[in-house]
């Protein structure tokens, strides 16, 4: 078989789409390892729902503090000119448009950039935490995924059968083994993971993609 | 002369909790802002046919032994005695863990009912019940399931979902700092659920790390103002 | 011309409306001097609606704080355990129903409590302030005011023909002249002005007025 | 590298206000609160058709100098110079002084259109602007001229009125200190209006006491995160 990104190499090619100066929320999993990847040289100022603006780094485990924790539950570092605050507040912040970027784990995107990361078929005690709020009111929603399911099932599909989080949300979906852009015209196929074609990405997708006239592999 | 709004123990301060009482429980996860004393005074009060809202069902004591040694007091231990009738909240049980959290398996034998809401609709439905407003339209949950029987309306050129307060006979929070007046100050991210739970509860019971004499709070730093605090248990950690 | 109350003592004798503990919130004007009249051995939590919950006295002129104001820009003094929020926490607390007792100064009440505070014919431009939420949102609201106009029309009518600030919201009337209860029956006279008689009252009272079965004079 | 949001001047912050700009101005009254040094420079400006956005319509240079020697710089010096075609705010003049005020009489000679809104509505309406809601349900003004025009509905028992929310191309506002990155904390009862209108305009421009290095806001007390902050001028006093 041949080899996947593994998701920090999806993190890191997510956190290269943060903008200098960006306020961005990572979700939970593997958009958390965002915090420890930010290019070189931008301020990055990372929102968490529970109530924090301006964390740093994931922490160390000897520096775990429980009351200072990512919404994942993951203890994080300290910074200057952080902030803390209620959740109603939080939410307006999310809501109301003041956040660049979240970065959202998905069990499906579709070709409309529709979103499913939320419930599963057969587990209806599971819920939307954030999710919802941050797709509909983040500026840029871009999803990291694998690219399909343990079985081998499509992730990047026609129409969700998973239930959706919110509708046409998505701008880009960084999976382990592409970077593809939802545009008005469908899916643009803008990068692919080392020594795979486009044909064979596009065999385990169920959307159609359209390869970039400049596709290249993923850039770091 | 101030009422004495300070008791012995959480015990003590959920004494009054009644079977069918809707209650608030503040925090966010099973960890900090949570108020892991007054749950475990709840579990061991035992009453029943609870609805709790809050933001996670939590993961309870058995199933959290396999994660830390002691386990966790979070709202798990409620869903484990079978003391919860209804749960209103964002996330029931985690997705990613398998099926097996109380409130889960409660729910599959139909002995709980479950709301769910979005974190962000969930604390401006409290907001709104603490505030005294009948209502607000979000954007949020237009298209999904969220929006199943609930009315929609156009405003402007944006779709909206209407949704409705909520309010709680007790609310039970976690601050790190009381003034015995019942002011509240907090730590980091524990802050999360718990002022806007304490302004929408009828009871509003909380435990802290310190208490301390009215006045020793930078008053430019409260956050929860006293009059929305009826109890408080110092915890000393 | 008989002796009537002067506005010291209205204000002395609402501020006896607060039991221990109560939180009450003073409108603009008359209600404003109840701040230094809480009857001895009571704590009462004042709250103004521009952001500030337990403050103390009206300041003496040497120590006014243009930050430290109550709602009628009146420098007041600070006391421990006050604190301080925005409008919109404040407006939440107020309609919310956490404050016991609002003091609103009136143009008139009607006799079915009725409350006409804030506009004037021919004064387009006046505006409600914060009255109406207090109105609508403290659990008692008491009206301190003048029995009549300077041109001696009564205050306490039918129906109100000043704008309405809201209905049904008036528990008490504090005036130069009486203390009148707002109640499903009609408007109860409860005390009177040393010196005034029931009669003598109604005549400057368009609605009606019934005399209590224990009617005082003004008790302070 | 984060941004410079630092100003050598009020009349840079405001320099791009537009003609027919939308601005909301904090603060309560004619003091504390109020951002005095930046109106001053809008009224340099000379900008016109304003939509005003802002609790009182001020008493304006000429008649608080009968107050004050100096007079104050609120609201009413905009007003003074014809700069503003609508106002939007609670108390655009006070009932109990002479029907003198600049709004008052740019409004009776038809200049000014006023929108009369309650004080807690108006609060909260600026909060939904800036919080993504699309409008809230609220029993202030119900049986009243404010409920004219407006949808009302019965929720529970009781009846309320549909308010919208406010949101603005600029805002103009007072704290006390913030740190480089736009944080801010504000002054005993000068918080009033600021902190919900920085959230709801495009362009939040704050003059501030004291400007502080980030990281000596201590990160539980700041009020205003600063997200919401654009531009920052110190205007030491």
């Amino acid at each position: 078989m041949k080899a996947r990104l593994d998701e920090s190499t999806i993190a890191l090619r997510a956190a290269r789409e943060f903008p200098d100066g960006a306020v961005v929320n990572l979700g939970y999993g593997m958009p958390g390892l965002c915090a420890n990847l930010v290019p070189g040289g931008r301020a990055v100022y990372f929102q968490s729902e529970n109530g924090m603006l301006g964390y740093g780094n994931l922490a160390a485990d000897e520096a775990k503090d429980y009351e200072m924790i990512n919404a994942s539950d993951q203890p994080v570092v300290a910074l200057p000119g952080m902030c803390f605050f209620d959740s109603a507040a939080s939410f307006d912040m999310i809501r109301g448009g003041h956040i660049d970027i979240v970065v959202l784990g998905a069990y499906q995107v579709s070709e409309k950039g529709d979103l499913a990361n939320w419930g599963r078929p057969g587990r209806p005690a599971t819920g939307m935490g954030g999710g919802m709020d941050l797709a509909v009111g983040a500026k840029r929603v871009i999803v990291t995924m694998l690219h399909t399911t343990k079985k081998g099932e499509p992730r990047v599909v026609k129409r969700c059968t998973y239930p959706i989080t919110a509708r046409h949300c998505v701008s880009l979906i960084v999976t382990d083994l592409a970077v593809i852009e939802v545009t008005g015209e469908g899916l643009v196929l803008r990068e692919i993971a080392p020594g795979w074609t486009p044909a064979e990405v596009q065999d385990l997708t169920e959307a159609r993609l359209m390869p970039a006239d400049d596709l290249t592999e993923v850039t770091l | 002369m101030a009422v004495n709004k300070v008791m012995a123990s959480c015990d003590e301060a959920v004494a009054d909790i009644f079977d069918g009482a809707t209650v608030m429980v503040g925090g966010f996860g099973s960890f900090g802002g949570l108020p892991v004393n007054l749950i475990a005074a709840l579990s061991r009060l035992g009453v029943k046919n609870l609805t709790l809202i809050a933001n996670m069902g939590g993961v309870g004591l058995e199933l959290s032994k396999r994660i830390k040694p002691g386990g966790y007091q979070d709202l798990g231990i409620l869903f484990e005695k079978g003391q919860v009738r209804k749960f209103i909240g964002s996330v029931p049980a985690l997705g990613g863990m398998p099926p097996t959290s109380p409130l889960e398996r409660q729910h599959k034998e139909g002995k709980v009912e479950i709301e769910i809401v979005p974190q962000g609709t969930l604390a401006e439905r409290i907001r709104c019940g603490g505030g005294g407003l009948g209502g607000f339209y979000t954007p949020v949950g237009v298209g999904t399931v969220v929006e199943e029987g609930k009315e929609k309306k156009v405003i402007g050129d944006r779709e909206y979902i209407l949704e409705l307060p909520l309010t709680a006979d007790f609310a039970l929070i976690k601050a790190h700092r009381a003034d015995h007046l019942g002011n509240l100050v907090y730590h980091g991210t524990a802050r999360c659920f718990n002022p806007v739970m304490a302004a929408a509860a009828g009871v509003t019971i909380v435990e802290v790390d310190e208490l301390v004499p009215a006045g020793l709070l930078d008053p430019e730093t409260v956050v929860t103002p006293h009059i929305f605090v009826n109890r408080i248990v110092e915890v000393s950690r």
